[in-house]
């Protein structure tokens, strides 16, 4: 083999080398360039079905800062964001402690907001697939952290109660990137349903504070 | 002595996916040895072979990258580029093209039942396991060298972590972070390799909720009903490019499909 | 052996008279004791098939998964490690019909099945094996969960 | 997958012969609703017959509580490559189907 050939193919070998992509090892920040380029592809290839209408895939300026920041944004950036949130969301007022036993089973069910789902609100939260409520169901995800004994940890003070209800409409005023979505900002859950996951959550009767 | 902090490295490494496996793992393995995929590579096999559409062909002659009818180890290397539609296809995005191309058939019939259930499997389920099931054994090899190849695995990439939707979910709010789990399933990170190469090496494969044959258009289709997304289109660049993404992350992988999932 | 076969012998004519007539073979192949399938707990379904009294055996091997992902499908693998056995019966203790199937084992087959059920929630289950005229059992819990979003 | 197509595989093992058949057939329970809310009838295998080389040596009684699409495992005493295995099925409705396989 000429020298010349030599380095024509240890080029090419160097060249196969370089087109085989290195895996992350962790979530990696998008570019504005890449939100519009993804946003783009989705626009083309995807299709409105039933109530999951093609608005859904414009993104809001918290999934944005999101996206750009891998999760993470700097502090000066997600606060006023995470107040702007806050801000929004509409607390009832008087009591906001529903019934626990309704409260259950909007936590069991995984419904609501889907193409499949009947247009809508439904008695779906989808709670137990990220988070243990009750100790008694077994079947419960870990995405989020457990919530057994909830209540019992930190009473059912109005101010318990309003954090309680915020952190279900909004989970994002609190913590900007948290994964749980905005129950009651998507219109997944209404005042009502909101109100019986507190009771879920704080009352002494729940069996998450048993 | 490099050798063994070496191999510890790796074991630490792997801990997590172990400890993730250890709930379901003897139910997994039994179900695999007990389910009836076989039926739906017989039904694939009468499919590939029956002539259709206006033509009156069979898919025998399709393409799928090693040459017209070649279907040992094809599936194995696949996404891949092809010349002839100058894009990356994955195997149902093929056989889709096969269809309108070979028995001149219109996207829209051949498209309108993909996704079938446990009454009757679709036409292009049944396809999914007769093909994949012959590159049994075959390391996962899809393609990464042509532009289009590395442009529609960025891309994935990209949407992977692209968070949207009225729930603000992306791919990797689920499967971006170890020994997490949804109820009882567990979640694999499916950006990393070592969570990828078991996952991917088993589409399409017989789901024991709904006792049929899943493949993963249909997965990436009921992610992103599940996620509260509008519908992707089938085959389409977008979730070709995820699957391709995924399918390098886990390459080298030696094919075992179909399998079982949950 | 000898014993054996007329024990056979004995058991077959005995569906015989039970049928209340003769009937052509391929009939008396397709037996499905109703009885026993409409019963609502292992106990009356096992007196249906004339195995009330049964004795717990550790010759009986049920291999299947201590959890199963889902109830649709749960593999179970029955092994007989008794002498003589003639059948074996499934029954899923907590499902709303417990019976589940009985295997007859005839000369040139082994006391062995493997096969899946549906699994309404956590139960025991049990496998009873007959063998020279009397009944052996043992029990194993499933654990049934639930997978996935369930949307 | 409705009731039909049948598919076996017979393998000489240590001692006995493997016997695997799938059967595709719904299972119904009875209990299950259809996509406009009405109950599908029960529709379920009954009976399933092992014969080796013509002679019958597993006779099987199975409810509903087997899964969709049945998929059994039985074993015979000794074998030899050739045998002829043969596994029917009857179901609740009358339909039934067979299958053959030489043992490999």
């Amino acid at each position: 083999m000429s020298r010349a050939l030599k380095i024509a193919s240890a080029c090419a070998l160097l060249a196969a080398c370089a087109t085989a992509p290195t895996p992350l090892t962790e979530q990696p920040k998008a570019t504005q360039r890449d939100l519009e380029q993804v946003t783009a592809a989705l626009k083309r290839d995807f299709h409105a079905r039933g109530q999951a209408t093609m608005n859904r895939v414009e993104l809001d300026n918290v999934q944005r800062i999101c996206n750009l920041h891998a999760d993470n944004p700097p502090r000066e950036v997600a606060q006023p964001l995470e107040e702007a949130q806050l801000k929004a969301i509409p607390f009832p007022a008087g009591s906001l402690m529903g019934d626990w036993k309704r409260g259950e089973r909007i936590a069991q069910s995984g419904r609501g907001s889907m193409w499949s789902d009947k247009p809508g609100v439904q008695e779906g939260g989808s709670c137990y697939n990220c988070h243990q409520i009750s100790p008694k169901v077994e079947a419960f995800g870990t995405i989020g952290p457990s919530l057994v004994g909830f209540g019992k940890i930190r009473g059912n003070s109005p101010e318990m109660q309003k954090y309680a209800y915020g952190r279900i409409y909004n989970s994002k005023a609190y913590n900007l990137c948290s994964q749980m979505p905005r129950l009651g900002h998507a219109g997944t859950l209404n005042e009502q349903q909101i109100k019986d996951l507190v009771a879920l959550l704080l009352d002494p009767a729940s069996p998450v504070n048993q | 002595m490099r050798g063994i902090l070496g191999s510890a490295a790796l074991a630490l490494a792997f801990a997590p996916a172990l400890a993730q496996q250890s709930t379901y793992a003897e139910y997994q393995r039994m179900t695999a040895e007990n389910a009836p995929i076989e039926l739906f590579e017989l039904a694939g096999e009468e499919m590939w072979k029956k002539r259709q559409g206006p033509k009156n062909v069979s898919l025998e002659q399709c393409d799928l990258g090693q040459g017209p009818g070649v279907l040992k180890g094809a599936y194995a290397r696949l996404p891949r580029h092809f010349a002839d539609a100058d894009r990356v296809m994955d195997l149902e995005a093929r056989l889709l093209h096969c269809m309108m191309t070979l028995q001149g058939r219109s996207r829209e019939e051949a498209t309108k039942r993909v996704f079938g259930d446990a009454d009757r499997a679709s036409e292009m389920e049944v396809l999914s396991a007769y093909v994949a099931g012959q590159s049994n054994g075959m390391p996962l090899q899809p393609g990464i060298r042509h532009s289009k190849e590395k442009a529609s695995y960025e891309l994935g990439q990209k949407i992977f972590f692209h968070r949207a939707g009225p729930w603000d979910f992306s791919c990797a709010s689920c499967h971006g972070e170890e020994g997490k789990r949804i109820r009882m399933s567990d979640l694999p990170v499916l950006y990393k390799p070592q969570y990828a190469r078991p996952l991917m090496a088993t589409w399409p494969a017989y789901r024991v909720s709904t006792s049929n044959i899943v493949t993963l258009q249909w997965r990436m289709n009921d992610c992103y009903r599940q996620m509260r997304m509008p519908e992707p289109a089938f085959g389409s660049e977008t979730t070709v490019a995820l699957i391709h993404f995924m399918t390098v992350t886990a390459r080298g992988e030696s094919y075992r499909g179909p399998a079982i999932k949950r | 052996m000898r014993r054996r076969r007329l024990l056979k012998a004995a058991g077959a004519l005995g569906a015989v008279l039970a049928a209340g007539l003769l009937r052509p073979v391929a009939a008396l192949a397709a037996t499905w004791n109703k009885e026993a399938f409409a019963a609502k707990s292992a106990a009356d379904a096992l007196k249906s098939l004339g195995a009330s009294s049964t004795e717990a055996s550790s010759a009986i091997v049920i291999e299947a998964p201590q959890i199963a992902e889902n109830g649709a499908v749960v593999p179970i693998e029955v092994t007989s490690n008794i002498p003589g056995t003639t059948s074996i019966v499934v029954l899923i203790e907590k499902n709303p019909f417990p019976l589940a199937g009985k295997f007859d084992f005839m000369e040139g087959a082994l006391p062995f099945v493997k096969l899946n059920v549906k699994m309404g929630e956590t139960s025991d289950v049990r496998a009873v094996a007959t063998a020279g005229g009397r009944n052996y059992t043992a029990t194993k819990e499933i654990k049934v969960t639930i997978g996935g979003c369930g949307g | 997958m409705a009731a039909g197509p049948m598919k076996m595989r017979a393998t000489l093992g240590a001692g006995y012969t493997d016997v695997r058949v799938l059967m595709s057939h719904p299972m119904e329970t009875g209990q299950r609703k259809d996509a406009d809310g009405k109950l599908i009838p029960l529709h379920f295998i009954q009976n399933v017959t092992v014969k080796v080389n013509g002679k019958t040596v597993v006779e099987g009684q199975i409810s509903q509580a087997i899964s969709r699409n049945p998929v059994f495992s039985f074993r015979i005493r000794g074998g030899a490559k050739g045998d002829k295995i043969e596994v029917s099925w009857l179901d609740n409705q009358g339909e039934t189907n067979k299958t053959e396989a030489a043992v490999a």
